[in-house]
């Protein structure tokens, strides 16, 4: 009934080859993930000159960029994996989106956190309802009801289902909240822009360990959500011998 | 107008439960559903009646032409009789709210709320309801639980009239009908083997 | 070897302190719940193994 | 469809807290809110739009589980998905029916809750008309979440944490054209931007909220 498998992407759909795939993967990117994050961190925090304008608080860069950047890139990844689920019906790419909601919570918690570090001396204030910042907080928020609808829901392929739908009506909501925080709260804190600006030239002291740390951050995220999605699957093979067993005995 | 389903399998909670049940099903006929608890004469039903998908197999009748009726009546506790017949009526674009009061002896109690009506006699509301849908294929899950015996030989006389009306029915139940014409399929033989295609939870073990 | 970080130390030290905190719990917690769910795996599959 | 709606309204009507109970939640807030914040007509002024548009958002949270809940417990449900109507169909005319039964009283009642909050003179027309354009969006995104979480046994909270993401814009919009109007600032922008959310959740989410139903039947 099924056509024979021809060696595609999709193959790695497949459970028992995903977890032999991961199972020298996830020890990779694991480590280079740990070795990237060391070196980008331990480079920024020791061995950048301060900014003129900002002091010693342009190391805080290092941290916020990389989970800000790896909080949307969780989402938008959240996003395919359910469009895959629900058009090809691929289990590992449910379960990948499972695992991933977690790990971009924290990112954005991360990202959260030192946003509002940052912004304290920059501010004068530890929380600022700034459009970022703000998009952020509701961010987290559409994480949290991510998560809360995956573990309510007792059956397995209805929560994909459903956590899948809530994840693409949820993205159309979430770009709008973006737009809605930046026309509720426009040119109020224009001045303190927390990311650098595409225009602006930043010197590649700054540069390079950021890019180490973005990469280490990346890695990261992958080898959580290899983790993630390894545990899930065995999770899901527990479930069914359960209830083989039930369905026996 | 016919059923046919061919080689169908059914899961629940993602474990398959039945597999390559074929049925065909013409009208004026009537088919009985049997076997133990548990052994997904409901999940049946439900895929006959497109609720949920079926893991394999085809059916050939499009949910449009089906009438189900499962544990739960539909109805609404705050409104009469009368009202939560002529809702179904009129979803369905029908008349005949009369009829199916009268056929299932409900005619005195047409203006009463359905929450001050017993169990007998919301079962029997909830039976008058297939008579309004105007479907040719009525799907009934244990149809006959709380009818007493004067009720259970009405609900035989409406689907015997529905039968000779060029309809047809699948019950799952274990109440002689006295419809001897009804030919009987044991769901017993269909248990699906523990490996089953994969695509459901199988895909793991 | 401390970084001299001027009159900001208190934030940027918080900052990183913070964060690390929240990527070793994040770390620990997938950590965790793996070797869980491995193990409880292990236990069921012993049992499913002796029953067949 | 024309039955599903008149039957929705007359069950909202007959079994009771369809419309009376958001509305008296909005009362109680209006008065609560006031008793908090302490009897200053500035700040009672300055906050008015805010509290407005929030109390209309929970007045409506509060119904939202009744949409499809009470139709999946007694059945009606699966026999709607077999009707010859379409569930998107069914889902439009049940968050219209929801929208006529708790938005339209809540859009009434706002400018006597107003003159208790002490909302500046000129915002009143704002704030009936962006009441007016934006709570049908909350009754179609709320119909979305019922449909999410029709099939769990205490969805109630967390339909609340899935829906109150999904309002931000709507609230943005709506208490900005308020304070807006309370600023004598043109409204025209919010407003537009409010029209346009409304407009596309009624005309997608129908369908989003339709396929959550279908799983949560299967």
């Amino acid at each position: 009934m099924t056509p024979t498998p021809r060696p595609s992407l999709w193959e790695y759909a497949n459970p028992v080859k995903f977890m032999r795939l991961s199972d020298w993967l996830l020890p990779l990117t694991a480590w280079l993930a740990a070795a990237a994050i060391a070196v980008g961190l331990v480079w920024g925090f020791f061995l950048t000159p301060d900014d003129f304008r900002q002091g010693s608080t342009v190391k805080i860069i290092f941290l916020h960029v990389p989970s800000a950047l790896m909080a949307i890139n969780a989402w938008a990844m959240m996003l395919v994996a359910s469009l895959v689920w629900l058009i090809r019906r691929h289990h590992v790419s449910a379960l990948a989106a499972r695992a991933a909601g977690p790990v971009g919570a924290m990112m954005t918690l991360i990202a959260l956190f030192t946003g509002a570090i940052w912004g304290q001396p920059m501010w004068g204030t530890w929380w600022a309802w700034d459009p970022r910042l703000t998009s952020f907080l509701i961010l987290f928020l559409f994480y949290l009801g991510y998560i809360a609808l995956w573990s309510a829901i007792e059956d397995p392929d209805t929560a994909a289902d459903l956590t899948a739908v809530l994840c693409i009506v949820g993205s159309v909501f979430a770009v709008l909240s973006r737009y809605a925080a930046i026309f509720w709260n426009q040119g109020l804190h224009q001045g303190a822009s927390l990311s650098v600006a595409p225009g602006t030239r930043m010197d590649w002291a700054y540069k390079a360990p950021l890019y180490v740390s973005m990469t280490g951050f990346g890695l990261l995220f992958l080898a959580l959500v290899l983790a993630g999605t390894r545990t899930e699957i065995r999770a899901r093979r527990m479930k069914a011998l359960i209830n083989r067993e039930r369905m026996q005995g | 107008m016919e059923l046919v389903a061919s080689d169908l399998a059914c899961a629940r909670g993602g474990i398959a439960l039945l597999e390559g049940v074929s049925l065909r099903l013409t009208p004026g006929q009537a088919l009985i559903l049997r076997g133990p608890n548990g052994c997904g004469k409901t999940t049946l039903l439900r895929t006959l009646a497109g609720l949920q998908p079926a893991m394999a197999g085809t059916i050939s009748c499009p949910p449009e032409t089906v009438a189900y009726s499962g544990h739960a009546d539909g109805l609404k506790a705050v409104l009469s009789v009368r009202e939560n017949l002529s809702f179904w009526a009129q979803i369905h674009d029908r008349a005949g709210v009369g009829v199916a009061m009268a056929a299932m002896n409900l005619t005195e109690l047409a203006d009463r709320q359905a929450q001050n009506l017993s169990a007998g006699q919301k079962r029997r509301l909830g039976l008058a309801r297939l008579m309004v849908t105007g479907r040719w294929l009525w799907l009934l899950d244990e149809p006959t639980v709380s009818l007493d015996a004067a009720s259970v030989a009405l609900f035989g006389a409406i689907v015997r009239t529905h039968l000779a009306q060029g309809g047809a029915a699948i019950m799952a139940t274990h109440i002689d009908l006295g419809l001897n014409e009804a030919a009987v399929l044991d769901l017993g033989g269909f248990r699906a083997a523990p490996r089953a295609p994969d695509g459901f939870d199988e895909a793991f073990v | 070897m401390m970084p001299d970080l001027g009159r900001y130390a208190v934030e940027v030290t918080l900052a990183y302190a913070v964060s690390l905190a929240l990527l070793a719990t994040l770390v620990g917690w997938v950590w965790l719940r793996g070797r869980r769910v491995r193990r409880a795996l292990a236990d069921i599959e012993a049992r499913a193994g002796r029953k067949g | 469809m024309i039955a599903l709606l008149a039957r929705d309204l007359r069950l909202a009507m007959r079994a009771g807290g369809g419309f009376g109970l958001g509305l008296a939640f909005f009362l109680v807030l209006a008065v609560l809110v006031p008793l908090g914040v302490g009897p200053e007509g500035g700040t009672l002024a300055a906050i008015a739009p805010g509290i407005l548009w929030i109390g209309a958002l929970l007045a409506c949270l509060l119904s939202l589980d009744r949409i499809f809940a009470l139709d999946f417990e007694d059945g009606s449900l699966d026999l709607l998905a077999t009707a010859p109507i379409p569930l998107e169909g069914v889902v439009a005319v049940k968050a219209l029916a929801h929208w006529l039964t708790t938005g339209l009283p809540l859009v009434l009642a706002a400018p006597v809750l107003g003159i208790l909050l002490n909302l500046p003179g000129p915002a009143y027309g704002e704030l009936v008309v962006s009441l007016l354009i934006g709570t049908p969006a909350l009754s179609v995104i709320g119909a979305f979440g019922a449909a999410l979480t029709v099939g769990l046994k205490r969805g109630g909270l967390l339909m609340s944490l899935l829906v109150l993401p999904l309002y931000v814009p709507t609230l943005v919009f709506g208490a900005e054209a308020v304070s807006r109007g309370a600023q004598g600032l043109p409204v025209a922008t919010p407003l537009l931007l409010l029209a346009g959310i409304t407009a596309g959740s009624t005309a997608l989410l129908p369908f989003a909220a339709a396929l959550a139903l279908r799983i949560n039947l299967r």
